[in-house]
């Protein structure tokens, strides 16, 4: 059944057991929805000017969309920004492939649990579930940075 | 097979839907339960497209050529059979838009630029309700904010029914428009269009029908409702995408002002200035969707021939079935009414704390084709409390079985997300 | 058979087309010379339409299920098409409507109701021309009587030209939008863009172009031309009927309020307010005219496998002999350009003092079929002085032997009428 | 050729030499436009209350459209109104006929040469032209009638 390759256990359980959810203190918020199926995300970013030290979220929405914030946050929190911002292009790319990219090792280094999303890559109409806390991600760190850059103007 | 009182032979209808043959995911011939968004299309139809581009196509209107006036001939033919679909009084009444989007859009704006007493402006009110489609929600928005009009709320019970126990606070004196649907896309509810209708007239307020959800479906005829206008669109219908209707009383369309500006739509241009073509013309800015009305046309001839009284029972069968079969499933629970009376063959659910967008993609991976999200109408899961919902919905080609195949891939997805 | 330079092969093109197969008034071939009216429809469109409705048929944007994926891979698809075809520097750029008056009336209305420094009031001006198509006249007639802003005009010169010798005066620091045609429907003349967009972005107005002439006879760029705006319609480009496009700047419209209010162009809905969804949806209320969006891709890649600088080669050679031809027959005075330089394929002209509407009907009776009356450009006709025109039209598919069959209906007419 | 049809020779000969062209004094003047085409007529009645004493026109258009005009001139000045109502109803009966109604030798003594109109009901794009002046006339009397009433009140 070609669901499996969608639906893997491992983002099932994401969805089951969100890491790090619930909202807390953080340097920029921001709210994004999708439109097509109404799913919704706020998401906090804590940057301590180099490494991202808290991503706090609270949403409702399908597995893909929930699960996709939980793994965000596992992947994602402790890192510096330039490594989190490489991740997040290359997570793009993946979901951006129709499937058309088979991850392989070096892809799954940088990944880790990020690579079971790579069946969704096949579905055009859950990429979008899968990208909303990853575009709510890229959104609230530019404002971080555009405060943090203020701040220090 | 399951018997039903009432029941079409679906089995000879499926045989002119050459799309319900298809076949998706490896195998799984697919079960079409997406009819409120929109229908499929008939063989007759079909035919009526092709052989229009074939052998007749032209501008309509002004050539005095033989392609042309048989394109005029088929346009105008068209109007002539949704006219009588309706039952309305005047062929000239019936207005073709490209969706009921478009036709709801044509009565906002031309009460906005409209003289007494049909002027909306920020003295008067606008009267809708909490369970409209987007597209009879935003232009009152749009209208609102730009004459400063009040916008005023029907709300709703927690059955899925018009709250109608406030309805002389919601319509009053200043109330200019009311503008309801007949049956809720999402909820399947039918609406109590003769209290509202009353009290309208009372107050003087015109009265708009989004009969979207309704044409399809059941006998409609705009005299025995008794509104100013109705709307609908053709692709829920059997008809071709492209093309809606908007139907208007006479009087009220000669008074009010036109709202797209063009070729086909006036007397006479000048420099100076121009005069407008009676309606429906007046309302028909550019060249008209010639095929499409064709289409539509022929779609209502092909709902006409089977019957729309026999449809109607059809789906009333399907519907309460499919209802009973439902609640079987654990933990689902009907958005809306949870009986087949005064109710459409569209029916929301939820399933237990299990996404709907899992559970499209989980009955798409078994041929079975839902919808799911809040069907442009967020108010609604808004006032429910719920994110979206799975809707099935029903129409003339739908069978027992398919009903059948459908609680049965709710039990997979239950069992995938368990 | 008549060679000219630069002809496509009319043969083997004409196969693609059934409509030219059709056989009128007891035994004669149609000889369709009224292409700027509408188009013929090659098979490989006919057959898009048909796989989409029997195969893929489905409501777009909303679904998870595989039809819904499919269809709206198909529309979208269509937009990249178009894109393409145009030279959009981005897909969501390109906004489908119903037909090209409802592009024209989009921007007109999106320009009334615009914040700043965009808002057209009546402080400010409009510039349009005396040859336009009254969907490019209407429009703004209308938005200028409910916005008080001053309507200008360019005049005409007697050879059927643009006169812009007062452009200073008719664009001036006070215009927000000019409004004027690549080619001219009614005359052919080709209108040089460069010199009025100039003047246009000195003074700071935005500037749309109506390529409904255009688009479907020459490459469009809309990045050379240099607008904000870019206006045409599917009909006339071997497309369906019920489907436009609207071009424009990527930065206007995210800035400019939408249009038309509905299902599809907003992001969120509540009782309270509705947010939009980014461009183009946000211009697209309702279902789109989704099965024409792909019979508008299919008819982009016809177009664009034969060539459009060879469809225009040939075009051009057809318009000169036509010219040439036309010329011959006694008392025929063509109104716009008597050469082919600057100038598509429609050939406007009267013939001594007979009627148009008798020209048109005696041609009709020869299998000829030709477009008589104002063309929807009244002021062109009173501006020379004229009740109205017969027009040949040209297309791809359109032979010198054509031509030289319109020549001996006029004869025949001349001799009805002698 | 069908085309004879329409274009009798009585329809020409009035089209080349229109009766009772050119505007008089009358009680009351419309003007329609036939938007399809672009067909003018302008058109007054002068009406003594009893009889139609007469109807003058000015107009462009096509030879059916101007000999209509013509023949209506022709056929209806110095009848009683009551009369020319009667022939203008028949008139309109036959020019929506659809070329099925045959005149017979009843109809031609009612209507005269505007039988010759018979062959034009064929062509659903000149029916509007050949009914211009008659629509024209019956909105003029109409205006004329109103007059007289008011006055006569
Ligand atoms: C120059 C021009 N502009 C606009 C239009 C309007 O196109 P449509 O009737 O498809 O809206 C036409 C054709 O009718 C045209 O020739
Ligand atoms: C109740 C209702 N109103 C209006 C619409 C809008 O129809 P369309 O999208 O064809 O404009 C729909 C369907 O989408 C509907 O269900």
């Amino acid at each position: 059944m070609k669901l499996e390759s969608m639906y893997q256990e491992l983002i099932l359980d994401h969805y089951k057991h969100p890491r790090g959810r619930g909202l807390r203190d953080g340097d920029a918020e921001v709210h994004h929805v999708n439109p097509t199926c109404g799913d919704e995300i706020t998401l906090r970013v804590k940057y301590d000017g180099e490494t991202l030290t808290d991503i706090s979220y609270e949403g409702q929405g399908c597995s893909i969309s929930q699960a996709g914030a939980s793994i965000l946050n596992e992947l994602l929190v402790g890192k510096q920004l330039a490594e989190a911002q490489k991740i997040q292009a290359l997570f793009l790319e993946l979901m951006q492939s129709k499937g058309k990219l088979e991850p392989d090792e070096a892809m799954e280094e940088v990944l880790e649990d990020a690579v079971a999303f790579a069946g969704v890559s096949k579905y055009p109409a859950r990429v979008k579930c899968a990208l909303l806390s990853w575009m709510a991600w890229k959104d609230a760190t530019a404002q971080a940075l555009g405060d943090a850059e203020r701040k220090t103007a | 097979m399951t018997q039903l009182p009432g029941l079409l032979d679906t089995e000879a209808i499926r045989k002119d839907f050459p799309l319900l043959d298809r076949v998706v995911h490896d195998g799984k011939k697919i079960v079409y339960l997406d009819n409120a968004a929109t229908s499929q299309k008939p063989r007759q139809v079909l035919d009526a497209l092709n052989e229009y581009y074939e052998q007749h196509n032209a501008n309509v209107h002004r050539g005095v050529h033989v392609l042309a006036e048989e394109a005029t001939a088929l346009y105008e033919g068209a109007r002539d059979k949704v006219a009588a679909f309706i039952n309305a009084p005047s062929r000239n009444e019936v207005i073709f838009t490209k969706n009921a989007s478009e036709s709801l859009n044509l009565v906002a704006n031309m009460l906005g630029w409209a003289d007494e007493p049909y002027r909306v402006d920020s003295e008067t009110e606008i009267a809708i309700t909490e369970m409209e489609h987007h597209s009879n929600i935003v232009p009152w928005q749009l209208l609102s904010q730009r004459t400063g009009a009040k916008l005023k709320w029907f709300g709703l019970t927690d059955d899925g029914r018009l709250d109608l126990s406030n309805i002389e606070e919601v319509i009053t004196e200043k109330t200019k428009i009311v503008s309801f649907t007949l049956v809720s896309n999402i909820m399947g509810t039918v609406n109590p269009v003769e209290a509202i209708v009353r009290r309208a007239q009372d107050v003087g307020a015109l009265v708009l029908i989004d009969a979207s959800q309704a044409a399809p479906h059941m006998p409609l005829d705009v005299q025995a409702l008794g509104a100013d206008f109705v709307a609908f669109t053709g692709h829920k219908m059997c008809g071709p995408t492209g093309i809606g209707v908007l139907w208007g009383r006479q009087e009220l369309l000669e008074d009010l002002p036109p709202f797209l500006g063009g070729g086909e739509m006036i007397e006479t241009v000048s420099m100076h200035s121009s005069t407008y073509a009676p309606a429906p013309h007046k309302f028909e800015a550019g060249t008209p969707p010639i095929a499409q009305a064709v289409g539509l046309g022929a779609a209502v001839d092909y709902l006409t021939a089977i019957g729309m009284d026999k449809i109607a029972a059809h789906e009333h069968a399907i519907t309460e079935y499919a209802i009973k079969r439902l609640l079987e499933v654990p933990d689902l629970r009907i958005i809306g009414p949870t009986t087949a009376e005064d109710r459409g063959a569209a029916i929301s659910f939820v399933l237990g704390d299990i996404h709907p967008h899992d559970v499209g993609q989980v009955l798409d991976e078994q041929g079975i084709a839902v919808r799911v999200g809040h069907h442009c109408a967020r108010p609604v899961c808004l006032r429910y409390g719920i994110p979206a919902t799975t809707r099935a919905s029903f129409y003339l080609y739908s069978s027992p079985a398919e009903v059948d195949a459908l609680v049965v891939g709710l039990e997979n997805v239950r069992k995938f997300f368990g």
